[in-house]
C-alpha cells in the first residue's frame, strides 16, 4: 500500500513564487523601469550618437526641447555644452555599477558575518555583534567623507567606502534569520548526518537566508545609489567628467534656482531607478515570504 | 433538559478560493444546553475551531459564515453588528484557548488583564473589581492570589497561565463558556487539573460549556455529549456514553482504533548484548542573563545512567522540561556533555573531538518531533536523503537507489523524490525524516517525539511504520515521549524523567503496574479517561453508512 | 542587574574607544595635519614651524594615548581652525542639532506611527498604500533634493518660513520635515510590520473574546507590543540624525554640529573631528542605552525575571 | 536694509576667527579692513600709496622704515593709539614663537623701535622692496594694553581696533554684527555710512541666493558667472563685476619630481599643454566678466609683471605635432589635480583630451593637494593664486619659482634672479630681474598661466557701493541709494 496521492498543494514553491510575483503590481513596476535603466546602460552607445564627454562651449546649457531647447538636443546641454541625454543614459551605467558593486562588498562582509554570527552564536556572535555595535556608533558617513576628502573621489575610491559603510544591515538580518534558521531541525538533522560545516552554510543555511540576502541587497543598492548623491552634492562623489548620476544633480545644483532642469532631470532619474529598486525590494519580500505583509 | 443556550443551525462557512475544501464548515447544527459540556473532537482541520470562532464572532476576515444562523439568547448573532456582539462577548459568552503561553498580553499584569472585563462590561469601582478579581483567582485554586494579581504572565506557568484565562472567561458569569483545546499545550498532570476545574464549573456555574479538543482520553474524562466532526461535518453525535464506546460512524469508528492501548504489542525479546550505554552524562545549560536578570545555571540532565541492549525499544518519559532532548541531543552531540561518557560499541562518543567523531556519526539517527521543521523547505527529498550517504562517500547514484527503495519501506511513492517537502502533508514527512535516518544504515535510532505532532490516525500508521521497519532491520530504539499510553504500547524498557534525572525505570509492566516513585505514580494517576476501556472496534456491529 | 549594567557600560566604553582609535588612525594617516593648521594661503616654512609645535613627528600611537588620556578629562584639546577648545566650540553647536535632532525624530515619530497602525489595521486599504507611498518616497528622494524643493516653494514662492538660520522655532520647520521624513520609511514599516504580527497574536484574541472596543484593543494591547523594536530602531536613526544632518544643516545654514563636522573634514580640523566622532558615538551609545531601558519599562519580560 | 540702517550679507566658510593675524581667509581680510587701520593705505583705484595710522614714512637705510604716527586716534575701547601699540604689535607678530599663521606677511619684520611717543622704526632683517604694500594691506595695528590682557583668543571674541567700523558682537564662525564707530579718523578711508553690517555664514549658495530673494540679504559677493548673468538678466538687482589680482594657473612638473622621466619633463610636452587649451574660450563661456587670458605668470596690476613674454596660441595641431615630436604620437595618460573651479578643470580636460593626452581628475581639498604638491607627488596642477591681494610679482613669483615646496620648476636661474630682485630696493633692478625670470618661465613654459579671476557683486537696489578689483570688500564705501 504505497501511498501515492502525496499531495494536496500540486504546485512547486517556485512556481507558487512566480505566481505571485505576476500579480504583485509593485514587484513588477519596479522590475520594469530598473529593465529600462538596464537596458539603456546597456545600450547606451546605440541610443545616442553624441559622446557624453565631448564638450562644447559654445552650446552650454541649452534647455531641452520641451521648454523650447536646441531640437539637437532634445534633453539639452550641461554646462560645458555636453550633450544632456548622453549623459543621462552613459551614467545610467555608472549609477548602476556603484550601486550593485558597492551592494556587493558590502553584502561579502556583511553576510560573512551575519551567518556566522547566527550559526556560531556564542563568542563568536558576541565578536559581530561588537562590530555591528563599532559600526553603527561610528559615523560612518563622517569617517568616510574625511577618507574621500583626502584621498580624492575616485570611482574606486568611493565604491569601497560604500561598500565598507553599508554592510551593517546585512550583518544584523542575516544574523537574526541565521539564528532562526539554525534552530531549526533540518540543521541538526544534517549535522547528524555528518555534513560538514560548509556545507551546511551553504546548502542549508544560505538559501534559506537568500530572500533576506536579496531583499537588503535591493535596498543596500538603493542606499549606495542615494548616498553617492550625497556625496556628490558636498562634493565628493566620482570625479568628473564621469557622468554619474549623483553627479549630474551636484553639477546641476549650482543653477537651482535659474535652470531647474538641470537638476530636475537627473534628480527625476534618480528617484525613479531608487524609488523601482526599493519597490523591486518590497516586491520579492512580498512574494518569498508572503507572510511578511498581510 | 433545559432549553438550549446555544443553538447552531445549517451553519456554513466559506473558505477562500484555493483553500483545502470549499466549506470550512458546512450545514452544521448543534445545541449546547446550560450546565452540560458539549465535546467537539475531530482531527485537525476538521472546522472545530472554526465552529467555535464564528460563534464568538472572531472569524478572521477572509472567512464567511454564508447560510444558517447562530441563536444566542434568543437572538441571531450573525445578524447582530459586530458592536452589538462584542457587548456579548465576555460578558454573556466567554472563550479559552489553546496556547496559554501566548494568550495573555505579556505587557500587562494578569491582575489588569482580568480587571478588564469589568473595567469594560460593568460600572464597579476600583476597589470591588480587585476584589472580584482576587475572588475569581482562589476559585480557579491559584495559590497565593495576591502575589498572582501582580504578576506578569511570564512569571506563571502554562497552567496557571490557563487559569487566568478561565478566570477571566468566568469573570461576568457567562452564559456560555468555549473551550478550543484547553489543554493540549499542558502537561499531564497541569492538564488533570484544568480538566478537574472544568468539572467543577459545571457544578457551580449555569454555564453550558462547548469543549473542543482532539483527544478521545479527555472526551472521556468530562464530555455529558460528543458531536464527532470530519471535513466540516457533523458525522456523529450523542451522549459521551455512547459515542466513546459503540461509535456507529466509520470515521468515530477509525478515531477512536487509533487510540494508543495501554498495553504491548507483543514481540520477542531483544537481545542481551548492551549497544549503548550512557554512564554519569551530565549537562548543565547556562543562560546569561541581561541588564535585567540574573544569569543562571540549569541543570538540564544531572547523572544520568543507562544500557541499551541490541533489538530494545527503550522509551524515555516525562514531562516537558524533564531534559529528554537535551539527553538525546548528547547521544548524538549535537550538545557537548559537560561530563560523563556515551559508549556505543565501546567507543566514547562524549570524548571524540569533531573529527574522531565523523564515522560514528552514522551509528546514531534521530527524528524530530516538528515535521515542518525537519526539513529543508528549498532542497527536493531526494537531495536531501542522499545527504547521509553523500557526506560518508557514497556515490551519488548509488545512494539515489537506496534512496527510492527507502521511499517504498516508508511506503511513499519514490517518483515524490523529486519534489520538495511542501507538497507533503505532516505524516508523510515524518516518514520522509524516518527515511532519512536510514539512509546510514544507523544502529540505533532515537525518535524525540516524532509521532506527538501528528493527529491519532496517523500517528498510529507512522507508530505502526516504526515497529515494522524496527522488527525488520533489527534497530535499537530510543523513543522519547511524554505520552505514556503510546509509550506504554512500543516500548520494552522505560526510563521515566523529571528535572534531568532518571526517577524511575523498569519494564513496561514493571514502570505501569507498580511504579516505585511518587512521580510516576502521579503521572499514571494525572492521565485522563482511564475508567474509559477503549472498546475494540472490530467487536461492534458493522454500520451502514 | 547592577552588574550587567557594568558590564554594559565597559562594553559602551570599548565601543566608544574603538570607534575613536579607528577614526583617529584613519584621519591622522590619511591627512597633513600640519597644512590644515597653517591654512590655504601659508607658505612653505610657517608648515615646518609647526610640525614641530605640535608633536606630529611622534608615533601616531603616542599621539592617540595622548590624545585619549586627556579626553577621559573632558580635554577635547583645541581646534586647529578656530584656535578655540574643542569643548566650547561644540557646545556651542550641540543645541542646534540636538533640538533638530529630536523636532525630527518627533516628527517622524508623529508621522510613521499612526499611519503604520493605520495600514497595519487595514492592509491593502487605501491608507495602506497611501503609507507605503510616503515610504517609498521617502527612501527614494535625496534629502538635498527634497530640502531645496522646499526652500523654493515654501520659503521663496510662498514666503511662509525662512530658507536659513536658526533663530526662531520657526527656522526649524523645514530642516525637521526634511531630516525627519528621512527617518520615517524604516520607522513606519517596523510599526507596520510589527502591528500586523501583533493583531495575529493570541493575546489580541484574547482581548478581542472579551469583548473590548477596537480603540482599546489597537492602542492598548497591540500598539504597545508592537513599539518595543520600533524604540530600538528610533534610538539608532536618532544617532544617526545627529551625525547625518550634514546635508540638510547645510541647505538651510544651521550651524549645528553635523556641519560642524563636515567643515572640520574640508579644513582638516582633526581635533574637532575626533571630538565629534567620539561625542556621536556617545550619543549612539547613550540612545541605545535609554532605548533599552525604555523597552524594559515597556516589556515586563526584559525587567522581572 | 535701509529701512533698518543694516546691510546683511553672508560668508559661505566659517572664519576660524576674527583676528587677522591668526586666519588666512578671503572673509578675515574683510572683516581686517573694516575694524582695523594699517600704517599706510593704498588706494584701490589709482595704486598710490598713502598715509593711514602713519602720516609719513622714509627709509632711513634698505632695512630700516622711519614713521610718523597719526595723532589723536583713539582704539573703539577708548585706548589712545601710539607708537607703543605700533612697537608692541609689530614686535609681536614678527616673533615667530607667537605663531602667526602666514609668516610671510611679517616675518620680513625684524622688529620695531620707538623714537617718540608719535614716530617709530620698523627694523627689516633684509631689503624687501613690497614692504610698502605689506604695511599697507595684512600688517594692522593693535591695541598693546588689550591684546596684552587677551590675547588671541579673546581678541577673535571682542575684536579692538581703530577702524570704521567697531564690533557689535562675534558668533565665532557663524555670525558677526559691526556698527559704524563714531570715533573713526577719516582720512584717507571713507567714515562709515551705513550703521550696521550683519554677516551670517551661509555655506549653500543656493540658500544664499534664497535668501537675497527673500530680502534677507542685501548683497552677495563671489557669485558665480552664471548665476549673476540671470540674476542680471532678471533686471531687479544691481550686478557688478570687478577684476581680482588672483589668477589661474596649470603648473606642470618640469623638474621630474613625481616622475623623473614623465612627459612633464620634456618643454616640447608642456608647450604642447598651452598650445591644446583654448583658454580664450573658456574664458569667455565660463570664468566671463572682465576676467582675460595671461600669459605671464603673475597678475597685470602686480607691480613687476612683464607683460612681454612668450605667447602661445590655441592650435591643437601645433599641439599634436610637438606631442609627437616628443615621441608622444598617440598622448599619454596623465593625474591632473584640482582643487577649485571644477567645471574649468573639466573643461580644460576636454581639450587636453582632443589632442590625446587622457587626464583623470584627482580633486582634492586644498590642504590635502598642498601636502601632496610638497612632497612632490603632484606632475599635472591646475592651480591658482591670489597673492594676498598683493600687487607686487614677489607674492606670486617669488613664492613658486625660489626652489620651495611648490617649485615644479626648480630653474636655478630663475631662482636667482628672484632672490636678487626681492632683495633690493631698486625698483628698475627688480622691474629688470623678474623680466628675465618671468620670460624665462614663458618660454620653458613651467607654467600654463590661465587667465585672472574676477568677482562677481550682487546688490539690491537700495545698495550703492563700486567694487575695487583686489577681491576686497569695503564696507566703509558702502551707502544706501
Ligand atoms: N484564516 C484562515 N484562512 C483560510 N483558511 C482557514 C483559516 N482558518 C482556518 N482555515 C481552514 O478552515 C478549516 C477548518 O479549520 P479549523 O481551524 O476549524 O480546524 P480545527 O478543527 O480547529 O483544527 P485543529 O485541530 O488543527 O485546530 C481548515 O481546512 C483550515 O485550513
Ligand atoms: N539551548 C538551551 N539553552 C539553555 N537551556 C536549555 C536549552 N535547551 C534546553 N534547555 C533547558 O533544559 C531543560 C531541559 O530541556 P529539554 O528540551 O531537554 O526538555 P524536554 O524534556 O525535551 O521537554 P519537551 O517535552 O518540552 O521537549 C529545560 O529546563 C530547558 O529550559
Ligand atoms: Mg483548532
Ligand atoms: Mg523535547
Amino acid at each position: 500500500m504505497t501511498d501515492t496521492s502525496s499531495t494536496n498543494i500540486p504546485i512547486s514553491p517556485r512556481q507558487a513564487m512566480i505566481r505571485r510575483a505576476l500579480r504583485h503590481k509593485g514587484l513588477i513596476f519596479g522590475t520594469v523601469v530598473m529593465a529600462v535603466v538596464i537596458l539603456i546602460a546597456i545600450f547606451a552607445p546605440l541610443l545616442t550618437e553624441y559622446d557624453p564627454y565631448k564638450q562644447n562651449l559654445l552650446t552650454r546649457m541649452k534647455p531641452p526641447v520641451l521648454l523650447g531647447g536646441d531640437p539637437d538636443h532634445w534633453l539639452g546641454t550641461d554646462a560645458l555644452g555636453r550633450d544632456y541625454w548622453a549623459r543621462l543614459a552613459y551614467g545610467a551605467r555608472v549609477s548602476l555599477t556603484i550601486g550593485i558593486v558597492a551592494a556587493v562588498i558590502s553584502a561579502t562582509i556583511g553576510c560573512t558575518l551575519g551567518i556566522l554570527a547566527g550559526y556560531f552564536g556564542g563568542r563568536v556572535d558576541a565578536v559581530v555583534t561588537f562590530l555591528i555595535n563599532v559600526r553603527l556608533a561610528m559615523p560612518v558617513v563622517l569617517v568616510a567623507l574625511a577618507v574621500v576628502a583626502l584621498l580624492g573621489g575616485s570611482l574606486i575610491v568611493v565604491i569601497s567606502v560604500l561598500g565598507l559603510l553599508l554592510w551593517d544591515r546585512f550583518a544584523v538580518v542575516l544574523r537574526s534569520a541565521t539564528m532562526q534558521v539554525r534552530s531549526l531541525e533540518y540543521i541538526a538533522a544534517a549535522e547528524v548526518l555528518g555534513a560538514s560545516l560548509p556545507r551546511i552554510l551553504v546548502k542549508d543555511i544560505l538559501p534559506n537566508v537568500m530572500n533576506h540576502l536579496i531583499v537588503i541587497f535591493t535596498l543596500e543598492m538603493a542606499h549606495a545609489i542615494i548616498l553617492e548623491a550625497a556625496l556628490s552634492f558636498l562634493g565628493l562623489g566620482v570625479q568628473p567628467p564621469t557622468p554619474s548620476w549623483g553627479l549630474m544633480i551636484s553639477e546641476g545644483k549650482e543653477m537651482l534656482l535659474f535652470e531647474s532642469w538641470l537638476i530636475t532631470i537627473p534628480g527625476v532619474a534618480l528617484f525613479f531607478l531608487v524609488l523601482a529598486i526599493n519597490m523591486m525590494g518590497d516586491g520579492i519580500r512580498d512574494v518569498t515570504a508572503p507572510e511578511g505583509r498581510n | 433538559m433545559s432549553d438550549p443556550i446555544l443553538s447552531i443551525r445549517n451553519l456554513t462557512v466559506d473558505l477562500p478560493k484555493g483553500g483545502d475544501r470549499q466549506y470550512a464548515v458546512e450545514q452544521l447544527s448543534l445545541e449546547v444546553a446550560p450546565r452540560e459540556i458539549v465535546c467537539i473532537v475531530g482531527e485537525s482541520g476538521s472546522g472545530k475551531s472554526i465552529t467555535s470562532f464564528a460563534t464568538m464572532g472572531l472569524l478572521p476576515k477572509v472567512l464567511t459564515p454564508s447560510t444558517g444562523e447562530i441563536r444566542f439568547g434568543g437572538q441571531d448573532l450573525l445578524a447582530l453588528p459586530a458592536s452589538e456582539h462584542a457587548k456579548l462577548r465576555g460578558s454573556q459568552m466567554a472563550m479559552v484557548f489553546q496556547e496559554p503561553m501566548s494568550a495573555l498580553n505579556p505587557c500587562y499584569t494578569v491582575g489588569t488583564q482580568i480587571e478588564e472585563m469589568f473595567e469594560t462590561h460593568t460600572e464597579l469601582a476600583k476597589s470591588e473589581r480587585k476584589a472580584r478579581v482576587m475572588k475569581l483567582l482562589e476559585e480557579v485554586h491559584l495559590p497565593d492570589p495576591a502575589r498572582v494579581y501582580a504578576s506578569y504572565p511570564h512569571q506563571l506557568s502554562g497552567g496557571q497561565r490557563q487559569r487566568i484565562v478561565i478566570a477571566m472567561a468566568l469573570a461576568l458569569d457567562p452564559k456560555l463558556l468555549i473551550a478550543d483545546e484547553p489543554t493540549t499545550a499542558l502537561d499531564l498532570s497541569t492538564q488533570a487539573q484544568i480538566l478537574h476545574l472544568f468539572k467543577e464549573l459545571r457544578e457551580h456555574h449555569d454555564a453550558g460549556i462547548m469543549f473542543v479538543t482532539h483527544d478521545f482520553d479527555v472526551v472521556a474524562e468530562i464530555a455529558d455529549r460528543v458531536i464527532v466532526m470530519q471535513h466540516g461535518r457533523i458525522v456523529e453525535e450523542g451522549s459521551a456514553e455512547e459515542v466513546l464506546n459503540r461509535p456507529k460512524h466509520p470515521y468515530t469508528r477509525l478515531l477512536i482504533d487509533a487510540v494508543p492501548r495501554r498495553s504491548r504489542d507483543a514481540r520477542g525479546a531483544p537481545a542481551e548484548d548492551v549497544l549503548l550505554s550512557v554512564n554519569a552524562l551530565n549537562k548543565i545549560y547556562h543562560i546569561p542573563g541581561n541588564m535585567f536578570k540574573q544569569a543562571r545555571d540549569v541543570h538540564a540532565c544531572k547523572d544520568i545512567n543507562f544500557s541499551v541492549r541490541k533489538g530494545e525499544t527503550l522509551g524515555i518519559v516525562g514531562e516537558s522540561g524533564s531534559g529528554k532532548s537535551t539527553l538525546v541531543k548528547c547521544l548524538i552531540r549535537l550538545e557537548d556533555p559537560n561530563s560523563g561518557e556515551v559508549l556505543i560499541n565501546g567507543t566514547d562518543l562524549a570524548s571524540c573531538s569533531r573529527k574522531e567523531l565523523h564515522p560514528y556519526r552514522k551509528m546514531i539517527q534521530i527524528v524530530f518531533q516538528d515535521p515542518y521543521g525537519s526539513l529543508n523547505p528549498r532542497r527536493t527529498i531526494g537531495d536531501q536523503l542522499i545527504e547521509g550517504p553523500v557526506n560518508f562517500g557514497a556515490d551519488r547514484a548509488k545512494s539515489m537507489e537506496r534512496a527510492k527503495e527507502l521511499m517504498r519501506i516508508v511506503r511513499l511513492d519514490p517518483d515524490a523524490l523529486n519534489r520538495y517537502p511542501n507538497q507533503f502533508s505532516g505524516g508523510q514527512r515524518q516518514r520522509i525524516c524516518i527515511a532519512r535516518a536510514l539512509m546510514v544504515e544507523p544502529k540505533v535510532l532515537i525518535a524525540d517525539e516524532a509521532v506527538s505532532a501528528l493527529d491519532v490516525s496517523v500517528q498510529k500508521e507512522v507508530l505502526k511504520l516504526l515497529n515494522e521497519i524496527r522488527d525488520t532491520l533489527g534497530l535499537t530504539v530510543l523513543f522519547i515521549t511524554h505520552d505514556l499510553r503510546v509509550a506504554a504500547q512500543v516500548c520494552d524498557n522505560l526510563i521515566v524523567m523529571q528535572k534531568g534525572e532518571i526517577v524511575e525505570r523498569g519494564n513496561v509492566e514493571q514502570v505501569f503496574g507498580a511504579p516505585s516513585s511518587d512521580y510516576t505514580k502521579m503521572l499514571l494517576d494525572a492521565q485522563p479517561g482511564k475508567d474509559w476501556d477503549v472498546p475494540d472496534i472490530s467487536t461492534l456491529p458493522p454500520v451502514a453508512v | 542587574m547592577f552588574r550587567f549594567i557594568l558590564k554594559r557600560l565597559g562594553l559602551a566604553v570599548l565601543v566608544a574607544f574603538t570607534v575613536s582609535a579607528i577614526s583617529f588612525a584613519l584621519l591622522f594617516l590619511a591627512g597633513d595635519p600640519a597644512t590644515a593648521i597653517a591654512g590655504e594661503n601659508a607658505a612653505s616654512e610657517d608648515i615646518a614651524i609647526i610640525n614641530a609645535q605640535y608633536g606630529f613627528d611622534r608615533p601616531l600611537i603616542v599621539q592617540y594615548l595622548d590624545w585619549l588620556s586627556k579626553a577621559v578629562t573632558g580635554d577635547l584639546g583645541q581646534s586647529w581652525y578656530f584656535k578655540l577648545p574643542v569643548s566650547q566650540i561644540i557646545g556651542d553647536r550641540l543645541p542646534t542639532t540636538m533640538t533638530l535632532g529630536l523636532c525630527a525624530i518627533s516628527f517622524a515619530l508623529i508621522l510613521s506611527i499612526p499611519m503604520g497602525v493605520a495600514a497595519a489595521a487595514r492592509p491593502n486599504s487605501i491608507i495602506d498604500r497611501f503609507a507605503l507611498f510616503i515610504a517609498v518616497v521617502g527612501q527614494a528622494i535625496p534629502s538635498f533634493w527634497f530640502g531645496l524643493l522646499l526652500v523654493v516653494f515654501f520659503s521663496i514662492q510662498l514666503g511662509l518660513v525662512p530658507a536659513s538660520g536658526s533663530g526662531t522655532w520657526r527656522h526649524f520647520i523645514l530642516p525637521t520635515v526634511v531630516l525627519g521624513y528621512y527617518a520615517t520609511p524604516a520607522i513606519m514599516r517596523l510599526t507596520r510590520a510589527g502591528m500586523i504580527e501583533v493583531l495575529s497574536a493570541d493575546y489580541i484574541r484574547t482581548a478581542r473574546a472579551k469583548g473590548l472596543p477596537t480603540r482599546k484593543i489597537m492602542f492598548k494591547h497591540a500598539l504597545r507590543n508592537a513599539i518595543i523594536p520600533v524604540v530600538s530602531l528610533a534610538a539608532v536613526q536618532m544617532g544617526f540624525m545627529l551625525g547625518g544632518s550634514i546635508v540638510v544643516e547645510s541647505v538651510f545654514a544651521l550651524h549645528g554640529a553635523g556641519f560642524l563636522a563636515w567643515e572640520s573634514i574640508s579644513r582638516n580640523d582633526l581635533p574637532t573631528m575626533q571630538a565629534l566622532i567620539l561625542i556621536f558615538s556617545m550619543f549612539y551609545i547613550t540612545f541605545t542605552f535609554l532605548a533599552d531601558v525604555l523597552n524594559a519599562w515597556l516589556d515586563p519580560r526584559l525587567r522581572v525575571g | 536694509d535701509k529701512a533698518d540702517d543694516t546691510l546683511r550679507l553672508a560668508f559661505t566658510k566659517e572664519l576660524e576667527t576674527v583676528d587677522i593675524y591668526f586666519n588666512s581667509a578671503r572673509e578675515g581680510i574683510l572683516l581686517a579692513r573694516a575694524i582695523w587701520d594699517g600704517l599706510l593705505y593704498r588706494d584701490p583705484v589709482t595704486g598710490e600709496y598713502k598715509g593711514n595710522l602713519a602720516t609719513e614714512w622714509k627709509w632711513i637705510d634698505d632695512v630700516t622704515l622711519e614713521l610718523k604716527l597719526r595723532e589723536g586716534v583713539t582704539f573703539h575701547n577708548g585706548e589712545p593709539f601710539n607708537a607703543d601699540d605700533v612697537v608692541y604689535t609689530v614686535n609681536y607678530v614678527a616673533n615667530p614663537d607667537n605663531g602667526i599663521v602666514v609668516q610671510r606677511n611679517v616675518s620680513w619684520m625684524d622688529r620695531a623701535e620707538k623714537v617718540d611717543d608719535y614716530t617709530v622704526r620698523i627694523i627689516l632683517d633684509a631689503p624687501f622692496p613690497p614692504a610698502e604694500e605689506f604695511l599697507a594691506g595684512p600688517v594692522v595695528m593693535y591695541p598693546n594694553e588689550y591684546y596684552a590682557e587677551v590675547g588671541p583668543a579673546g581678541m577673535a571674541l571682542n575684536p579692538i581696533g581703530t577702524g570704521p567700523y567697531k564690533v557689535s558682537s562675534v558668533d565665532p564662525g557663524l555670525h558677526y554684527e559691526l556698527e559704524a564707530f563714531d570715533g573713526y579718523h577719516g582720512d584717507p578711508r571713507n567714515a562709515a555710512s551705513i550703521g550696521k553690517i550683519d554677516i551670517r555664514t551661509i555655506p549653500d549658495f543656493n540658500t544664499q541666493i534664497a535668501e537675497f530673494f527673500n530680502g534677507q540679504l542685501d548683497f552677495l559677493w563671489n557669485v558665480p558667472a552664471d548665476q549673476a548673468e540671470k540674476l542680471d538678466a532678471m533686471g531687479k538687482y544691481q550686478v557688478e563685476n570687478a577684476e581680482a589680482i588672483r589668477i589661474g594657473f596649470i603648473s606642470m612638473d618640469a623638474s621630474g619630481r613625481a616622475d623623473a622621466d614623465g612627459p612633464m619633463t620634456n618643454p616640447l610636452v608642456r608647450k604642447a599643454v598651452a598650445h591644446a587649451i583654448d583658454r580664450q574660450a573658456i574664458v569667455d563661456a565660463l570664468v566671463k566678466g572682465s576676467s582675460e587670458v595671461v600669459h605671464s605668470a603673475c597678475a597685470k596690476i602686480q607691480f613687476a609683471c612683464e607683460q612681454d613674454v612668450a605667447q602661445y596660441e590655441y592650435n591643437p595641431e601645433k599641439a599634436k605635432a610637438l606631442l609627437a615630436e616628443a615621441g608622444y604620437p598617440d598622448g599619454f595618460e596623465i593625474d591632473f589635480h584640482a582643487y577649485r573651479n571644477r567645471p574649468y578643470a573639466e573643461a580644460m580636460m576636454g581639450f587636453l583630451d582632443e589632442v590625446g593626452i587622457k587626464t583623470n581628475l584627482v580633486y582634492l581639498k586644498y590642504s590635502a593637494l598642498r601636502d601632496a604638491r610638497s612632497k612632490g607627488e603632484v606632475p599635472f596642477t591646475f592651480q591658482t593664486w591670489g597673492s594676498y591681494s598683493l600687487a607686487d610679482a614677489s607674492a606670486i613669483v617669488g613664492e613658486h619659482f625660489t626652489g620651495g615646496m611648490l617649485d615644479d620648476a626648480k630653474d636655478a636661474e630663475v631662482t636667482a634672479w628672484v632672490n636678487e630682485a626681492d632683495s633690493t630696493t631698486d625698483k628698475d633692478k627688480r622691474i629688470g630681474l623678474y623680466s628675465k625670470a618671468l620670460k624665462k618661465i614663458a618660454d620653458e613654459a613651467y607654467w600654463l598661466p590661465l587667465w585672472s579671476y574676477n568677482v562677481n557683486y550682487v546688490m539690491s537696489q537700495e545698495v550703492s557701493y563700486a567694487p575695487t578689483n583686489d577681491e576686497i570688500v569695503r564696507f566703509f564705501d558702502f551707502s544706501w541709494k
